[in-house]
C-alpha cells in the first residue's frame, strides 16, 4: 500500500469519527490488511489532518492515541445545543428508582423479581451517584445481599417530606402480592 | 420460486459430534436427532412448511392425507421417544386430524359453492406464516447500526457543567404504574411452550384426583387462559383414560364430565 | 443569517458530529441565536452534503432526524475494529419483530396466532428493551390486550426515515392476491 491510495484516508477518517476512544496507531494500523508501515500511516493521518483545517473538529494526538475533538471556536454554538436537550433517565433506572422507593429496603433480587430483567450494575451506580439511592442494610439470607433503600436527598429532590407522600400505589397491590408469593414459596 | 431459495437451512446442529446439515430424505430419523431437529422449528408451522418445501409441493395445492402422515409420524417418534413435546405441536395435530376426517365424511347433496375449502384457514395461516418469516429473514439482512454501519459520535472533550435529569414524584409514580400494567399483562404468559408437556399435566391431574373422589372436567381447565392449555389437559386426560389410571363419566348427554380416580375395590377389581 | 456565511456549515457539521442522537431541523435551528429560516437550514445541510460526497461517511437522514453515519463501502475496514458487537438475535426475536413491523398494530395474541406458537415475556421484553417496540394502545376486546408498533429508534437502528422504506412492500398487504403473486412467481 503506498500513502497515495485514496481510500486510505476516508477509510482513517471514518474509523476516527465512529470511534467513542481514541485510537493508536497499532490499532489504526490493524484497519488495512496489507501491511502499512506507520510511516505511511503518519502521512495519511497528516493529509487527514490538514484536510480538517479551519473547521469544527480537529484530528488531534492525545496521549493514549489520535481522536477528532471538537475546536473551541465552535463550543459557544454547540452548548447552545446542550442546552436544550434536557437529560433524562432511561426507564431501566426510573423503573428501579420507583421499585426502591415505594418497596424499600429491597435486594437486587427483589428489583429483578419485580422488572422481569437483570439490574445491570449502571443502573444502580447511577441512582447511588446521584444520592437518591443508598444501601440501608444487608438480607440475612445466603449471600447476604444488600438491601437498598432512598435517600432524604432523594424526597428533597421531589419536594416531599416523607415517603407516604408519593402518590398511591394501590394499583400495584394484587399483583405484587403474587410476585411475593412466588419468590418467598 | 427456485429451489435454492426453498432451501431451508438450520445451521449448527450436531448429533454425537458429527454435523448434521442435511436431514435424511426419508422419515426415519434416529431418536438423538429428533429432538435436535424438532428443535430447529420454531413450531408446528414452521415444521409443516418444512414439510411441504422439502417435498417441493406448492403450497395452495397441499396433500392433507400425505402431510397429515408425515406430521404425525414426527410427532409419534417425539411422544414415543418421550421427548419433551410442545403443545403447539399437538393442537396442530388435532387440527390436522379434524381437517382430515371432514374430507373423509361423505358430504350429503351438491357441494355448496359458498361452502369454503376447510383446508383454506390453514393454508392462509401457512402462508402468512412463510410471509413473516422471509420477513424476519430480510430484518435480519438489512443493514444494522453497530453491525454494518456505525454513527459519526466524536466525544466530545469540553466536558461541560454535567447536567442531571431532574424528575418529579409523578414520574415515580408512573413508573411504577408502568410496572404494576406489565406484571398484569405479563402474568398470565408465565408459562413457558416447554412447560406443556402431556405427561406433567397428567401428574397434575393424578394430583388434583388424590384425596377427592373426582371433579368435573370443567374444573380441572380452570386457570387455563390459552387454548393449547385446555388441549393439553384434555390430552392429558385421554392418556390417563388410556393408562387405566382415570375415568370419564358422563351422566347424560351433553351433560357435565366427571373425571375419575380409578381404584381398585377389596377383591382387587377395578371399580 | 444568510445561507452563505461560513461558519454555518462547520458548526452543522460539528454539533451533528459530537451528537450522540440525531438531530431535528429545529435542534439544528437552536445551534442559532440569529433567526435561521428553516429553508437556510435545509440550503445548508444540502451543501455540507455535498462536502461529504465520496467519503466514508454520509449526512444521512433517519426517522429522528439528521446524522452522520457510515458508508457502505468502509464496512470491511471499519468491521475489523474491535468494538462492542452488535448481538444475534434468535429467529423467534426476529420473527417477532418482523410481525410488528409489518402488521403493526398487533396483540401478543395476534403474534401468537401467526407464529402458531406462544410468544414468550422474553421475546417481547428483549425488544421492549432493545427500544425497537413499545405498547401502541389497548385492543377493546375482553381482556384488554395490549397493541404493539415499532419505534423510531427501530428505524434509526436500520437508518431508514419510515416504515415504506422497509424492503418488500407486498408484505404490507395481506391480500391473497399478493401471495400468489410472490410465491408462484
Amino acid at each position: 500500500m503506498t500513502a497515495e491510495e485514496s481510500f486510505v484516508v476516508p477509510v482513517l477518517e471514518a474509523a476516527l469519527l465512529t470511534s467513542a476512544q481514541p485510537l493508536t496507531l497499532v490499532q489504526l494500523r490493524q484497519l488495512f490488511d496489507t501491511d502499512v508501515s506507520l510511516a505511511d500511516l503518519r502521512k495519511n493521518l497528516s493529509t487527514l489532518e490538514q484536510l480538517w483545517h479551519g473547521r469544527g473538529l480537529a484530528l488531534t494526538q492525545v496521549a493514549s492515541g489520535w481522536r477528532f475533538q471538537t475546536q473551541s471556536w465552535v463550543r459557544p454554538w454547540l452548548s447552545r445545543l446542550e442546552r436544550e436537550v434536557e437529560p433524562r433517565y432511561s426507564r431501566a433506572v426510573m423503573e428501579t428508582l420507583a421499585i426502591i422507593a415505594y418497596r424499600q429496603p429491597v435486594t437486587r433480587g427483589d428489583i429483578e423479581e419485580i422488572r422481569g430483567v437483570t439490574v445491570s450494575s449502571p443502573v444502580i451506580k447511577t441512582l447511588e451517584e446521584r444520592g437518591w439511592i443508598e444501601q440501608v442494610g444487608q438480607r440475612e439470607t445466603p449471600g447476604r445481599p444488600a438491601l437498598y433503600g432512598t435517600t432524604r436527598e432523594f424526597l428533597d429532590h421531589l419536594g416531599l417530606q416523607s415517603l407516604q407522600q408519593l402518590p398511591a400505589q394501590d394499583l400495584w397491590e394484587a399483583g405484587y402480592d403474587a410476585v411475593t408469593a412466588t419468590t418467598t414459596s | 420460486m427456485t429451489t435454492e431459495e426453498l432451501t431451508f437451512d438450520y445451521p449448527g446442529a450436531k448429533v454425537k459430534g458429527e454435523a448434521w446439515s442435511t436431514w435424511p430424505k426419508d422419515l426415519y430419523i434416529p431418536p438423538d436427532a429428533l429432538e435436535i431437529f424438532l428443535d430447529q422449528f420454531e413450531g408446528p408451522l414452521d415444521l409443516l412448511l418444512y414439510l411441504i418445501r422439502k417435498h417441493e409441493l406448492d403450497i395452495l395445492d397441499i396433500q392433507l392425507s400425505d402431510l397429515t402422515h408425515q406430521y404425525m409420524a414426527y410427532v409419534a417418534a417425539m411422544r414415543h421417544h418421550q421427548l419433551p413435546l410442545a403443545a403447539e405441536y399437538l393442537v396442530m395435530a388435532a387440527t390436522l386430524i379434524e381437517l382430515k376426517a371432514r374430507f373423509l365424511l361423505p358430504r350429503p347433496g351438491v357441494i355448496d359453492a359458498d361452502e369454503e375449502d376447510p383446508r383454506w384457514r390453514l393454508i392462509q395461516r401457512l402462508m402468512e406464516y412463510e410471509r413473516m418469516k422471509n420477513a424476519a429473514e430480510m430484518l435480519q439482512q438489512l443493514p444494522r447500526q453497530g453491525r454494518d454501519f456505525w454513527l459519526g459520535q466524536v466525544a466530545d472533550e469540553v466536558a461541560p457543567v454535567r447536567r442531571w435529569p431532574r424528575i418529579g414524584r409523578d414520574d415515580v409514580h408512573h413508573a411504577w404504574g408502568r410496572l404494576s400494567e406489565r406484571w398484569r399483562l405479563s402474568r398470565h404468559h408465565r408459562i413457558t411452550r416447554e412447560a406443556l408437556s402431556v405427561r406433567e399435566f397428567m401428574i397434575r391431574i393424578l394430583k388434583v384426583l388424590t384425596g377427592r373422589s373426582s371433579i368435573l372436567f370443567g374444573d380441572l381447565l380452570q386457570g387455563c387462559t390459552r387454548r393449547d392449555q385446555v388441549v393439553v389437559h384434555f390430552m392429558a386426560v385421554l392418556e390417563l383414560v388410556r393408562e387405566s389410571l382415570v375415568q370419564v363419566v358422563q351422566v347424560e348427554v351433553l351433560g357435565p364430565l366427571h373425571v375419575t380416580l380409578k381404584t381398585a375395590d377389596a377383591n382387587g377389581e377395578v371399580m
